[in-house]
């Protein structure tokens, strides 16, 4: 993990090691930001989109989190290295939710109400 | 002293050779080291490549340290996915989306500062960090109405309702949670305003008085002559004010929104309605109860009163209980909620605690072009709290 | 593949110059000049000296509970006693022993030096990690002194939210404990990345050193789960959150899922530093370049990868589904070869070599044949269908301690005896070193060997009562304990002696070749008194004894005469 | 050609007695076989790669002893990449194979066939209730032999854990669901049941017996006249309040302690509480029956009244709906699965209540 290597290709002029964000970049991916915010409240409040409900309003999000990421956070310039560990930790999330998520699934049924129902009213005595 | 003698053979060695290609004086000298460099970093960029490496890794914590609570989000909501579609309606989903365009400008006012800092634009980055710790307390005001109103209207967690053992008390006299709702539902909801606002007008009064606190930071430090006192004061008014205005625009929005603010009344009024009925019938059952001189049946009207003045019977709450269309254990969708907006609002406050360290630090004119690392690094972590943000918006306020 | 990580041309070191400013322990000196250091050395030796005395306690604790198990039925203390003691025992041993020993203790002290830098990157979170550990003890200690703990270490809800003991003191300081844990790793992930010496290229660090790396990736990704594990747990008791309370519709079996997620990987934090200790006794005291360091190297970061994907091995009786269990055991078989992968190569190390006997490599000989048993015993609780009866039985017992306690404290006490001297410019008495490493392999298979049998046989783990039938074996493992305890005190006592008489150390008593060998004993305030350059590790053909100093000197002359690979 | 490696090395019949060296309690249900060969199975590959690693371990420790400070080294490879990779991937395939018979043997475990006896498990600290279909509830766990038996067990608190070691069989008992277990018994006998999932003070108290019985009494069997009984016998005689202990007063047979634990067991208490208040949606609560049975006062009815006695009480425990009482709704038959004897002491656990 040298740094000279990585730092080489971008060219980072008399700013040292720092890559600066222009101004109308910014205010573009916030309004941008703020449009997605707009619609996704609209359609949340006016269309019943049912079950693509979850789909779709996950969908804006990630996208708002994407460019959040990719120029807030400058990923874009970012070390691959850096890049790569913040990817991989998404990796062990999807883990973690996956599999835990597919053995409840697996045995939700054994679950029932009457094993509350039972609990409840031995409980009420 | 030893000269290292030939670096070139080690191109792919984990220190940089900048430093060295013009370090006559080996290993010590200190002689080209800069007092923003810390002793055991040779060059800046070294330092900039270890800080930025250490706060990914630290987003990374942060990250996994919140897909616990959505991962119990998920496992809860697939399993009960009718709590989630009764009980969203409860909160303002224009609030939320104000909250979160507040929180959207504060990460560009920090993009923007740390395009400042990198610049060594003093009072550029000044200004950026003052709007960014403004709005994080906006959020933070605008969240405390939400709690507030929760408050008033009883949606709170599920041990509130019931006993917890470490609490060693039973919150609202151990009610059914759903009663304590239908209760609040039901009641009139001008009083219920009335009652949020006097709330808030308590703790406005409340941060009215803390706001002495700043001001006296300030003047201290301008009669001593004590720059980061009097900034820290300054980040410490911008915070107050921020907070204030915040509980302001909850309340003018939740006014705006009247008609769908009384729309959960109306909910709950229709859904009384319809269980009333079976609450009479259930009722009329009960000829062995205690209270054998009442036989009239009761309405769920004189139940709920009961319940207010604490004397219906438990017999009467468990029909009560069960004539509700309430989803049972609804409360949990508020545990979710406050447990995950709580923790998150925790960070905000931790991010604004950093950004007043910055702003001392930068009213100071302490970082240029090559020293900028602590402005990117809490912009990073301030990015990170709006991406968890970005994410809870639409889980907990939109998705029906 | 083997020349560029053993001798490049040029890649020869310095001579050690003599001392000329005071080492660490002398540079400063007084209460705050320890209590506000920023030196990763003198953390390190106060991280020593706190995991030290965890163990201590946890090991008293164990005592009372072996002794306890003398007989059935009730012998010195009462079953709420027991459960307390077994549980802090656990809570004890795991948190504030386990994870923190190695990393915190030897890692904070040879990590940098090994890399040849001046400290580690964030001195002063490494200072607020070793004091995180002092605030999680702090609430251990006022758990145990406010109504005790009695959960078992795995806090399993809904047992863990109703139990009127100090769960939530103890849940707390086990949250603070991660984030000490947590700053550890990140502060050796970003040190491994970016503060290296020219020269150290990343196939010529140390396997230490890569062992302490791959640990410090799973501290930073698990550890921070079971902080909101932790802190859901508390608010579920304190607040009723409702997510793993049966009644509020929540699931119980889902606490377990948040728990081994980070508490499976949390075996790899144990275990893979005590892997990084043997690969570097075995080859130093063997006198031989490790064989086959990149398999070692990549089977680290392999381990602490695979680490996440069997946490469900842990519940395959528990309610989780069958097929879950199938998925899981199936991927719990792939963590076995790089560990197996690991004991091949130490012993390929020895092949040819010239076998010293001193203390370090006594442990690491005791090291190789203890964990042996403990990694094989794993495939028996890795098959599903031989699980189901072992699970949650004496078996399970004997399995981790043979990991944990022959692996990891082996290890680590042998990683103690190897850089002694080093940390603090002392020599041991070797006969009584020896002798207590030979003590503490016999008692600890007299402790835990009947386990196994006692396990198989049907006795359930965390019993304070057992039936008569298996009082036997519970006297040969008490008998065991106590002698395990008597080699550990003489292990102590071994080092105090040579803290006081100790002769001077050399700079390098063993013949090493990593870096920290390379410079002074002990070493100064900032590691060298020269610009240190990275060289291959292992070349310990290169280091020449030398009777006036009873230490090895290097001898670049060797380098040329490099036996045939 | 793998699956003739696979059905050779999980061919069981071809262990010889003297490798057979598994440390169990002798087997005594259907699963014996697969866990025992799978577990000799991992037995001889531990042993094999023990002997392995530390024989070499020795063997390098005296031949490459040190024998000075200086020794004269040996020229050995730093690294052999045929070798390590022979070393990771041979392995590889027993532990293929290990997984193989875990997996087999595991789903055969968590399946359950279609005729099994039902038994209901009920844990809670620190005891086990188990109840059998005609109605009978017991601490120990009987069983018929060679009959599959499927156990449904939840938990009225925290976590326990049902571990019957010489059925090979453990399930954790969960709080708030059903988990389930089966198994077949081949001898008859008795056997220890154990709690193994942590569960407080008692936790190693929870300890009770798993009793096979017979298909026929043997008259040279089980001297225990208890074990020697066939399974209907015992039911027979496990139903038989008046025989059981727990419900003795001084040697003698006291209905109102029986009747209270019936009020348990049976279930009664989850509608009928023993105060003057109702159970929500449950039925009439029996103080005020009590004293109803002791004035004689008449009970109102759906259609007209009845007067309050012995016989009442026994037909609305039999045939419930006939009977019906203003405001309440139905209440399950216990027709069959409640005997005279029983019957008998829940009156004199009703009558008892009104002081």
């Amino acid at each position: 993990m040298a740094h000279s290597h990585h730092d080489e290709g971008h060219g980072h002029g008399h700013h040292g090691f720092a890559h600066v964000m222009p101004v109308p970049l910014l205010l573009t991916v916030f309004f941008v930001l703020l449009g997605l915010t707009w619609v996704t409240t609209w359609v949340s409040a006016n269309v019943p989109l049912g079950s693509y409900e979850l789909i779709v309003s996950m969908g804006i999000a990630s996208v708002k989190a994407g460019l959040v990421m990719a120029f807030f956070m400058h990923m874009i310039h970012e070390k691959p290295f850096n890049i790569a560990i913040v990817f991989f930790s998404l990796v062990f999330v999807a883990l973690f939710v996956g599999f835990t998520l597919h053995d409840k699934f697996e045995y939700k049924d054994q679950e029932t109400e009457a094993v509350y129902d039972q609990i409840r009213l031995e409980q009420a005595k | 002293m030893t000269t290292v003698t030939d670096h070139s053979h080690h191109g792919d060695a984990g220190k940089p050779s900048v430093g060295h290609e013009h370090d006559a004086h080996g290993g010590h000298g200190h002689g080209d080291h800069p007092d923003f460099v810390a002793h055991h970093f040779d060059t800046p960029e070294q330092q900039f490549d270890a800080g930025k490496l250490g706060i990914w890794l630290f987003l990374v914590t942060e990250i996994l340290f919140f897909s616990g609570l959505f991962v119990a989000y998920t496992i809860y909501r697939t399993v009960h996915p009718e709590i989630f579609e009764y009980a969203h309606q409860f909160l303002n989903k224009y609030l939320g989306a104000i909250n979160t365009g507040v929180l959207l400008f504060s990460s560009l006012t920090m993009a923007w500062g740390v395009r400042c800092a990198q610049l060594g634009k003093r009072w550029g980055l000044v200004n950026c960090l003052g709007l960014t710790l403004f709005c994080a307390a906006v959020f933070l005001g605008v969240k405390t109405f939400e709690y507030a109103e929760k408050y008033e209207k009883r949606l709170l967690w599920s041990g509130s309702f019931v006993s917890a053992p470490d609490l060693g008390k039973e919150a609202w006299g151990g009610k059914p949670a759903a009663h304590v709702l239908h209760v609040n539902m039901e009641s009139d909801h001008a009083t219920l305003n009335k009652r949020v606002e006097d709330d808030l007008g308590y703790i406005m009064k409340l941060w009215f008085w803390v706001l002495m606190l700043p001001l006296a930071m300030m003047l201290v430090g301008h009669w001593m002559n004590y720059r980061s006192l009097r900034s820290t004061g300054i980040g410490g008014l911008i915070a107050i004010i921020g907070i204030m205005a915040g509980i302001q625009t909850g309340l003018i929005i939740h006014h705006q929104l009247e008609p769908h603010g009384s729309e959960h009344g109306e909910v709950a009024h229709v859904e009384g309605d319809a269980h009333a009925d079976p609450a009479k019938s259930g009722e009329s059952d009960s000829e062995l109860a205690t209270d054998k001189a009442d036989h009239e049946p009761k309405d769920a009207k004189t139940v709920e009163k009961e319940l207010v003045a604490g004397n219906a019977t438990e017999t009467e709450i468990h029909q009560f209980d069960r004539a509700e269309q309430i989803p049972r254990n609804w409360s949990v969708f508020f545990s979710i909620y406050y447990f995950m907006t709580g923790l998150h609002a925790f960070h905000i406050i931790g991010g604004m605690i950093a950004i007043t360290w910055l702003l001392v630090r930068a009213v100071n004119n302490e970082f240029h072009s090559l020293y900028f690392g602590p402005v990117d690094y809490v912009g990073l972590y301030w990015h990170l709290v709006d991406l968890i943000w970005i994410y809870l918006f639409p889980l907990l306020y939109l998705i029906h | 593949m083997a020349t560029d990580i053993s001798t490049t041309p040029g890649s020869h070191t310095q001579p050690v110059p003599p001392q000329t400013e005071p080492d660490y322990l002398h540079v400063s000196s007084g209460f705050s000049s320890w209590a506000f250091t920023l030196d990763h050395k003198r953390i390190g030796i106060m991280y020593l000296i706190g995991v030290m005395a965890a163990f201590a306690l946890g090991g008293v604790f164990a005592l009372i509970l072996r002794t306890e198990l003398l007989t059935p039925g009730p012998t010195i203390i009462s079953a709420d006693w027991y459960n307390q003691m077994f549980t802090l025992h656990g809570a004890v041993m795991v948190f504030l022993f386990i994870i923190p020993s190695i990393p915190g203790a030897l890692g904070n002290f040879v990590v940098p030096i090994m890399l040849g830098t001046k400290d580690v990157a964030f001195p002063q979170m490494n200072l607020a990690s070793f004091y995180l550990w002092v605030g999680g003890a702090i609430f251990f200690v006022a758990a145990l002194l406010t109504g005790g703990l009695d959960t078992g270490w795995t806090f399993y809800t809904p047992y863990s939210t109703t139990t009127s003991t100090s769960v939530i003191a103890a849940t707390f300081g086990a949250f603070i404990l991660g984030f000490s844990s947590i700053f550890t790793g990140l502060n050796f992930i970003v040190t491994v990345h970016t503060m290296r010496a020219p020269g150290m290229s990343w196939f010529r660090i140390p396997l230490f050193v890569w062992a302490i790396y791959a640990t410090a990736i799973i501290q930073v990704l698990a550890t921070p789960v079971l902080g909101i594990t932790l802190l859901m747990l508390i608010a579920e008791r304190a607040l009723g959150l409702g997510i793993f309370d049966p009644k509020m519709g929540g699931d119980p079996v889902l606490f377990q899922h948040f728990f081994w997620f980070y508490s499976h990987p949390a075996v790899y934090i144990m275990i893979l530093p005590a892997m990084g200790i043997i690969s570097e006794l075995i080859s130093t005291y063997s006198r031989r370049h490790i064989f086959g360091y990149r398999f070692i190297a990549f089977s680290s970061v392999g381990l602490a990868l695979l680490g996440f994907l069997v946490w469900g091995h842990h519940m395959f009786t528990s309610g989780q589904s069958p097929a879950m269990s199938v998925i899981f055991s199936a991927l719990t078989f792939s963590v076995a070869i790089p560990s197996a992968v690991k004991v091949f190569n130490w012993l390929a190390t020895m092949y040819r070599g010239s076998i010293s006997l001193a203390t370090p490599m006594c442990y690491a000989l005791a090291f190789l044949f203890l964990f042996t048993i403990g990694g094989l015993t794993g495939l028996f609780l890795g098959t599903l269908v031989v699980d189901v009866p072992l699970h949650d039985t004496y078996f399970v017992v004997a399995h981790f301690h043979y990991v944990m306690m022959g692996g990891t404290l082996i290890a680590f006490l042998g990683g103690i005896f190897h850089w002694w001297p080093k940390m603090t410019g002392k020599m041991y008495n070797e006969f009584w070193g020896q002798v207590s490493s030979v003590i503490v392999f016999l008692g600890f298979n007299l402790t835990f060997f009947p386990q196994f049998i006692l396990g198989t046989r049907g006795m359930p783990r965390r019993y304070y009562n057992y039936v008569p039938e298996f009082q036997s074996l519970h006297v040969m493992s008490t008998v065991g304990a106590y002698v395990l305890g008597l080699g550990l005190t003489i292990a102590l006592a071994v080092l105090i002696h040579s803290l006081m008489r100790g002769k001077k150390a050399p700079n390098n008593p063993w013949g090493a070749a990593t870096l920290e060998w390379q410079t002074t004993s002990p070493p100064p305030l900032y590691n060298f008194n020269y610009e240190p350059v990275g060289r291959d590790p292992y070349a310990l053909h290169e280091m020449e004894y030398d009777a006036s100093i009873d230490g090895y000197k290097h001898n670049p002359e060797l380098a040329k005469l490099a036996p045939a690979h | 050609m793998t699956t003739t490696l696979l059905t050779l090395l999980a061919n069981d019949e071809l262990v010889p007695k003297w490798a057979n060296w598994n440390m169990f309690p002798e087997s005594n249900s259907t699963f014996g076989p697969a866990v025992d060969g799978a577990f000799n199975f991992i037995m001889w590959v531990c042993i094999f790669f023990f002997v392995l690693v530390c024989g070499l371990m020795v063997y390098f420790m005296v031949v490459y002893r040190r024998r000075t400070p200086n020794d004269k080294m040996m020229s050995s490879p730093t690294h052999n990449t045929p070798l390590e990779i022979f070393w990771t991937v041979v392995p590889s395939f027993l532990l293929v194979i290990m997984f193989a018979r875990g997996f087999a043997g595991f789903v055969d475990m968590r399946t359950p066939p279609a005729d099994c006896y039902d038994i209901k498990v009920i844990a809670k600290k620190w005891s086990w209730t188990f109840q059998y279909p005609d109605g009978t509830s017991t601490n120990e766990l009987h069983v018929p032999v060679d009959t599959n038996v499927r156990l449904t067990m939840r938990s009225d608190d925290v976590l326990h854990s049902l571990y019957i070691p010489t059925m090979r069989v453990k399930m954790d008992v969960v709080p708030g669901r059903y988990t389930y277990l089966w198994f077949k018994a081949l001898k008859p006998g008795q056997q220890h049941l154990f709690c193994t999932e942590y569960c407080g003070r008692e936790h190693s108290m929870m300890i009770t017996k798993c009793v096979v019985h017979p298909t026929q009494p043997d008259p040279n069997g089980n001297e225990d006249a208890l074990l020697n009984m066939d399974f209907p016998q015992w039911l027979v005689y496990a139903s038989d309040i008046t025989r059981n202990k727990n419900f003795m007063t001084d040697g003698k047979f006291d209905p109102v302690k029986a009747g209270a634990e019936l009020y348990k067991t049976k279930g009664c208490s989850a509608c009928h509480s023993l105060t003057d208040q109702r159970i929500a949606n449950g039925g009439p609560p029996w103080l005020p029956l009590s004293h109803a049975l002791k004035t004689g006062e008449e009970i109102q009815l759906q259609d007209g009244s009845v007067k309050a006695d012995d016989n009442y009480v026994r037909e609305s425990i039999l045939a419930p709906n006939a009977k019906r009482r203003t405001g309440y709704g139905n209440m399950p038959s216990y027709q069959g699965q409640m005997k005279d004897p029983e019957i008998d002491a829940i009156i004199a656990f009703i009558k008892s209540l009104d002081k």
